[in-house]
């Protein structure tokens, strides 16, 4: 009987946050890179869960915590988007090729 | 520990959608069509957490993720692109050096999750059954600085929003 | 221990500074004005300083604030005191300073701006030379180097270099100046307390253990200094910044900066370095006395081939700073005093010279020697002063250069022999120089198109009046500066002379 | 009780001028007539007090042997009781100074009176007297200085005065030159002297003049004969400048560019002999160095003669007379090296008398000819300027050693003295010097004063102050040799280096020195009166046609310093300069550039794309992760900071 232990959950985090760091790395479109970025706050999402039910199930410390990055997340999100149609309207564009600008 | 069948595949299930909703919103050419799986995944999520005994999380999960988020995105997605929504979400250069970054870090993972030895670590405590009144009994006692703190965060982030997406025109007209 | 003085002369150029920002901008008269109170105040106020100053006591007067810890467990405190050898410094940046603020006084270009940052510059100036602990002392060196970059950048001239590489130059050359010199220290201050198991950065509480240090510490530290020192003062080669950045810096710059700011390395040389590591000076004395003779000759022969005024000028500053490097090296009562004094002479000597250089250059708007000429004709006061100042730059006897030279030749000559006759030639090359630049810029047929040129008057006198004076009466009355000096060096030479004595036995 | 007050205020002879010279300056300038009459007041107060001091001194023996001395300190180094180097100042009045001091205001009052009508309408009228009246302060502080610094300080500030006064026409480019040249030359003898008198006050510890006269009596105690030998060399170097001596001569005859009064006073009468001066002051030191004085006889012989040939070819008037100057003053210095003090100062004495007329006839001449300056076109002005030709043909008289007029006696004394002391070869030089003097300075004034008019001139006499000088310096060159005549010498009783020197009168050499100067004023009269038109003068230059241009070219030796100062000098200036900025600006500059290029190289890393960052931030991240992974927890508290 394969049980479903904490190394399944800690797994499927570490792939989700790979697929999400893929896409934050190699995508072109600000916003999907923005949607990328939500994927790894998920995926460590995930960890806090398990493993607030696997190590400190009493403590909600992991629930507690995944509720702050929740908000953190939205805000983010809200802000992340604020941005990117600023830079949209004086650029026309949100691809994340045309911005250099950190050079200077 | 708790270790029906239904759980297993419940499990599997919903990792499978997670992972292959996740793939597509990164590989999907188009999108809107990213966001619509983001929005598979959070809810997949929502399910995972209830496997966790985390109910008051998948309820979040659902109502801030998988309703605002990606409700705001959207938005966001039809304020800023073409009518036209063919080839809008495309990969850039680093293709390749990004996928080699992922593998190394996939494989980092797996070989720590392999040496980790989760079993010392694991406690046989049940969840208690009712996680909203704990929350919400720590989060107004032990954790109520960090709590006011993200209502603060949350508060500036709104008019920072305002503030950033605002459109000169529109701080000209206020201003009159 | 009543009315703190010192810090009311350090802090009147800081208040004026403080009222000028809450002055509106376009008040331009009213800013030059409070420039000038607030400097006028210091002024005043280090000359009653310097005549009630007792020498015949000595020592340190005027003490404030050597029970104000400032880090405490560094052992810093906010110790300023006078004695004989800063009194003729703090007064000539009075001097100067209240003379830089009329020679800026046609400044319209954000005066309120330019007169706060000179403010500052003054401050950190006087606060390096009243400054009684090392670390103070640093603290205000670091202070001047920012209003200098920011006042060159923006209201300098472009010449043969730009300005931003003007200010640049200066800035980054004297930053790692004073980075040799903070590694310098540190390493003192770790070596000090170490053996006195208490720290203390004033000068004499530390001087008094660092004397005691063994010879090669004492010979490798006071390497690290002297390249600190030796590039603020422009010791040869360390003085490629001081034409350039002369030429680049306006005006009021160009006279606190080679009226004073360089003086901060020779000061810093006799007070800090020698004083506190004599052994160590012993044992650079011969190379020291040799890179001030090449500098010397080295850079009066470069002024020779220069046909901008302003690049006259720098290189014969770093030529008279070889003669206080020289003095410094001898080590003996003459050669200290020599070195004082002839700091004091040359500031206000260059101080003066540079005022002159620019009024001739914003009424004719060049530098260059060879579109010059005649204009003794055109602006008769303006020429005096130009004149005293090249006189008093050849060391002419009866302005205040001659006797601080002359002394130097006595104990360069008393202790390196034939080497000395080389610094001691330079005097020709010096006069040859001068009188070339005075002749072509003031003498000759007058030219046409400066016949409109409006000679210096009203506040544009001042700095002829309070340098000229200050050359003339310390030419005649030498004993004025020297009785001065002489109390700060006589102990001081004590001091070293025992320290020499014991010769860094632990 | 007047003669003592002067004696004990010989300060103020100096201080009225530099009074003067405040005054002018700060009050009186706009208005001229009031700025001369300070001037020219305050010299003459000056004059009165140093006639009583000297008065005061010529009555009293005593002081011929032990100075009278006033000094107190001026600045002091070390320790009170024990200073290291202590300085004074002071005022010392014996016999020598005190004649200076009356020679030179006296002099003086009579040339400012002069300037008064010759600067009439200039520019700078009021400017000048201020110069003219810091010069006098300048000049009387050397004469009565008790110490060898001070005295250095005045002699470098009358060389700030001449290089004012010849630089006074400022507009004018060969003024302009002229003066730097005097400074700069100056300039390079008061180095010589500077070293001497810093080796003066390293080894004996003082610089007043008794102390060191007493001291170096037996230097042997302080240090060695070459040492002594080498500080008198030095200390010579000095007069060689300000005196214009060979080789340092050639500033003198450019200094003519100044107003002629300021030729007259200082290059002429008084500052151009403070180089005899001073070595008189200092013969305690040149006595105990027979090469040291030998060097000086040289120098001065060879400059006398060596100055009349280039005199001899001159054309301007007043290039004559500075040429006879630097000869003049060659005569002086020959008569202090063979030894005789007395005859050095007796002719310096009468020298500014005739000198001086002769610089104000020449002046007045200059006057009313609006500045035409070549003797050739002159002719005949004794007819419209009797007072000027006839006071000029005095100082002729005087300076080509007639008797009875004072240049006689004074060179007839320094002819004894070098045939006394046995310097046969300078006596010969001396003695042809004295020929060719009174051959040119007669051709001067044959071809300025007598001969056929020049109707291109109108000439007119000049006003009462420029004559009444005149009259009382032509006085003083008939008049002043008197005083050391051989048959009754009060001169060399009273002025005079150890005893007082009784020979034998020596009719030979007197007769000797009257033919010679009788056969140059009957050459120089056949050759450019007599027989004029016959072109005698023109012919033999063209005889003697290399040697002529190179007289006339005064032998190429301003040339040869022109060459030498721009392709010398200037080329090692423009060498040091090229090595500044390449060399070390250039390691300076480079360092910079260093900086700047690794920073270049280094800028391709920052692409400025976010992901770009985003890959290298997490490659980091890994590495950090793989490091606490794999390397043990030493590693780990290493990276968190020793938190476990």
């Amino acid at each position: 009987m394969p049980e479903i232990s904490l190394t399944h959950y800690v797994v499927l985090s570490a792939l989700l946050f790979s697929i999400g760091l893929f896409g934050v790395l190699t995508k072109r479109n600000a916003v999907a890179v923005l949607i990328c970025i939500e994927l790894m706050l998920n995926a460590v999402n995930i960890n806090l869960v398990a493993f607030s039910k696997y190590i400190t199930p009493a403590d909600f410390i992991g629930q507690i915590f995944s509720i702050f990055v929740i908000t953190v997340a939205a805000a983010e999100v809200g802000v992340g988007l604020a941005i990117i149609i600023a830079i949209y309207r004086n650029r026309l564009s949100v691809n994340l090729d045309d911005f250099d600008w950190l050079k200077w | 520990m708790e270790s029906s069948i239904y759980s297993v595949v419940a499990f599997y299930g919903l990792a499978l959608t997670i992972l292959g909703a996740a793939t597509l919103v990164v590989f999907v050419r188009n999108i809107v069509h990213s966001v619509l799986f983001l929005a598979v995944t959070f809810v997949a999520m929502a399910g995972l957490f209830l496997l966790l005994d985390a109910d008051f999380i998948a309820a979040v999960q659902v109502l801030v993720y998988a309703g605002a988020v990606c409700i705001m995105v959207v938005f966001g997605i039809m304020l800023i692109q073409r009518a036209d929504m063919k080839a809008t979400n495309l990969f850039n250069k680093q293709l390749l050096a990004g996928g080699g970054l992922v593998a190394l870090v996939v494989a980092l993972c797996a070989v720590l999750a392999g040496r980790t030895a989760w079993t010392e670590l694991v406690t046989a405590q049940e969840v208690p059954a009712n996680t909203v009144q704990f929350i919400g009994t720590l989060l107004l006692s032990k954790y109520v600085i960090p709590f006011e703190v993200a209502a603060l965060l949350l508060l500036v982030a709104l008019v920072g929003a305002i503030v950033i997406a605002r459109d000169e025109e529109v701080k000209a007209n206020a201003r009159d | 221990m009543d009315f703190p003085i010192l810090l009311t002369i350090l802090l009147a150029p800081v208040a004026a500074a403080l009222i000028m920002v809450f002055v509106p901008k376009e008040e331009h008269m009213l800013h030059k004005s409070i420039a000038a109170v607030g400097t006028f105040v210091s002024l005043a106020l280090s000359l009653f300083v310097y005549f009630t100053y007792n020498k015949e006591i000595g020592g340190l007067q005027f003490v404030f604030g050597h029970d104000l810890p400032w880090i405490k467990d560094l052992g810093v405190t906010f110790f300023l005191a006078a004695d004989g050898i800063s009194l003729p410094m703090l007064l000539l940046t009075n001097l100067i300073g209240f003379s830089a603020v009329f020679a800026s006084w046609n400044i319209n270009n954000r005066p309120r701006e330019f007169f706060i940052l000179l403010m500052l510059l003054i401050t950190g100036v006087m606060g390096t030379f009243i400054a009684h602990d090392l670390f103070i002392f640093l603290l205000f060196y670091e202070v001047v180097v920012i209003p200098i970059y920011i006042m060159v950048v923006i209201w300098g001239s472009s010449k043969r270099v730009t300005k931003e590489y003007a200010g640049m130059k200066l800035t980054i050359y004297l930053l790692i100046g004073s980075a040799f010199l903070l590694a310098g220290v540190i390493a003192l201050f770790v070596k000090t307390t170490a053996l006195a198991g208490v720290p203390d950065m004033s000068f004499t509480g530390m001087a008094q253990v660092a004397q005691q240090l063994s010879r090669f510490d004492q010979i490798w530290l006071f390497a690290l200094m002297l390249i600190g020192f030796g590039s603020l003062i422009s010791m040869w080669p360390f003085h490629s910044w001081s034409p350039d950045g002369y030429a680049g810096a306006p005006t009021a710059v160009s006279m606190i900066h080679a009226g004073v700011l360089k003086k901060i390395g020779g000061y810093g040389l006799v007070k800090i370095a020698v004083y506190m590591l004599p052994v160590g000076a012993s044992f650079w004395a011969p190379y020291m006395a040799v890179l001030g003779i090449i500098g010397v000759a080295y850079a009066a022969m470069g002024a020779l081939a220069q046909k901008d005024l302003k690049y006259v000028v720098g290189y014969s500053s770093v030529s008279h700073m070889g003669y206080v490097i020289l003095a410094v090296a001898c080590l003996d009562v003459i050669g200290l005093n020599g070195a004082v004094a002839n700091m004091f002479a040359h500031g206000v000597m260059a101080a003066l010279f540079f005022s002159m250089i620019g009024f001739i250059y914003e009424k004719t708007h060049t530098r260059w020697i060879p579109d010059m000429g005649g204009l003794a004709r055109q602006t008769p006061r303006l020429a005096v002063g130009f004149m005293m100042a090249a006189m008093a730059s050849l060391g002419l006897p009866g302005l205040v250069s001659f006797i601080p030279e002359f002394t130097i030749f006595i104990s360069g000559f008393n202790n390196f022999g034939g080497l000395a006759v080389i610094g001691i030639a330079g005097i020709i090359i010096t006069a040859l120089y001068v009188l070339r630049a005075g002749a072509n810029t003031l003498f000759g047929p007058p030219r046409p198109e400066y016949n409109h040129l409006e000679d210096i008057r009203g506040p544009e006198l001042v700095p002829l009046v309070v340098l000229g004076t200050v050359l003339v009466v310390g030419g005649f009355l030498p004993s004025l500066l020297f009785d001065m000096i002489n109390s700060g060096v006589v102990p001081l030479h004590a001091a070293i002379s025992d320290a020499l004595q014991i010769g860094g036995k632990l | 009780m007047l003669v003592e007050f002067a004696m004990q205020h010989a300060w103020l002879v100096p201080l009225l001028p530099a009074c003067a010279f405040v005054v002018i300056v700060f009050l009186t300038r706009p208005w001229q007539k009031l700025s001369a009459i300070v001037a020219v007041g305050s010299m003459a107060m000056s004059c009165v007090i140093a006639t009583l001091a000297a008065y005061g001194i010529f009555t009293n023996h005593e002081y011929i042997e032990k100075p009278l001395v006033y000094a107190t300190r001026w600045f002091s180094l070390g320790l009170p009781g024990m200073p290291d180097l202590l300085v004074e100042v002071g005022v010392q009045l014996d016999p020598v100074s005190a004649m200076m001091m009356f020679m030179v205001s006296f002099i003086a009052t009579f040339i400012y009176l002069y300037s008064i009508g010759y600067m009439e309408g200039e520019e700078g009228f009021s400017v000048f007297f201020s110069y003219l009246s810091l010069f006098g302060a300048s000049m009387l502080l050397l004469v009565i200085s008790s110490n060898l610094l001070q005295m250095f300080i005045a002699w470098e500030l009358v060389g700030l005065c001449s290089y004012l006064l010849i630089g006074f026409y400022t507009h004018k480019v060969s003024a302009r030159e002229a003066a730097k040249k005097a400074f700069v030359t100056c300039r390079i003898a008061d180095f010589g002297l500077l070293l001497g008198l810093l080796s003066l006050q390293i080894i004996f510890g003082t610089l007043n003049l008794v102390e060191l006269s007493d001291k170096i009596a037996h230097f042997e105690e302080y240090t060695t004969f070459g040492m002594i030998t080498l500080i008198a060399v030095l200390v010579f170097i000095g007069p060689i400048g300000k005196s214009g001596q060979f080789p340092l001569h050639v500033w003198l005859p450019d200094a003519m560019e100044g107003p002629t009064p300021v030729s007259a006073l200082i290059h002429a009468a008084t500052m151009v002999v403070a180089g005899v001066y001073l070595v008189a002051r200092t013969m305690f030191l040149f006595h105990e160095v027979p090469s040291a004085m030998q060097l000086v006889a040289v120098t001065g012989g060879f400059t006398a003669f060596f100055a009349a040939t280039i005199a001899i070819t001159q054309r301007e008037i007043k290039r004559i007379l500075a040429y006879s100057t630097v000869s003049q003053i060659g005569y002086m210095m020959l008569a202090l090296g063979v030894g005789s003090l007395s005859a050095g100062l007796f002719h310096m004495w009468t020298h500014a008398f005739f000198k001086a007329l002769m610089f104000l006839g020449a002046g007045s001449v200059l006057h009313a000819l609006h500045h035409k300056a070549d003797v050739w076109e002159m002719g005949g002005l004794v007819k419209k300027m009797p007072i000027t030709a006839w006071t000029f043909v005095v100082g002729g008289l005087a300076i080509a050693g007639i008797p009875p007029f004072a240049g006689f006696w004074s060179k007839d004394e320094i002819l004894v003295a070098a045939l006394g002391g046995g310097h046969y070869v300078l006596f010969a030089l001396a003695a042809f010097t004295a020929f060719l003097t009174a051959f040119y300075m007669w051709r001067m004034i044959f071809l300025a004063f007598f001969g056929e008019e020049n109707p291109e001139n109108h000439p007119h006499e000049s006003p009462w102050v420029m004559t009444l000088p005149l009259v009382v310096l032509a006085a003083g060159a008939i008049s002043v040799g008197w005083l050391g005549t051989p048959w009754h010498n009060i001169w060399g009783e009273w002025i005079r280096f150890g005893h007082p020197h009784h020979g034998p009168i020596n009719y030979g050499a007197m007769i000797g020195s009257i033919v010679l100067a009788a056969a140059g004023i009957y050459l120089a009269y056949t050759l450019y009166l007599k027989d004029a038109k016959k072109k005698r003068a023109r012919r033999m230059a063209e005889w003697f046609g290399p040697v002529y241009r190179m007289l006339y070219n005064k032998y190429y030796i301003d040339e040869l310093y022109l060459w030498f100062n721009h392709a010398l000098v200037d080329g090692t200036a423009r060498l040091f300069y090229l090595f500044d900025i390449y060399v070390v600006d250039g390691i300076v500059n480079g360092i910079g550039a260093f900086a700047r290029f690794s920073g270049d190289g280094l800028r391709v890393f920052q692409s400025g794309r976010l992901q770009n960052y985003v890959l290298v931030f997490f490659l980091g991240v890994l590495a950090v992760a793989v490091l606490m992974a794999f390397s043990g927890p030493s590693a780990t508290s290493l990276l968190l900071g020793g938190v476990k």
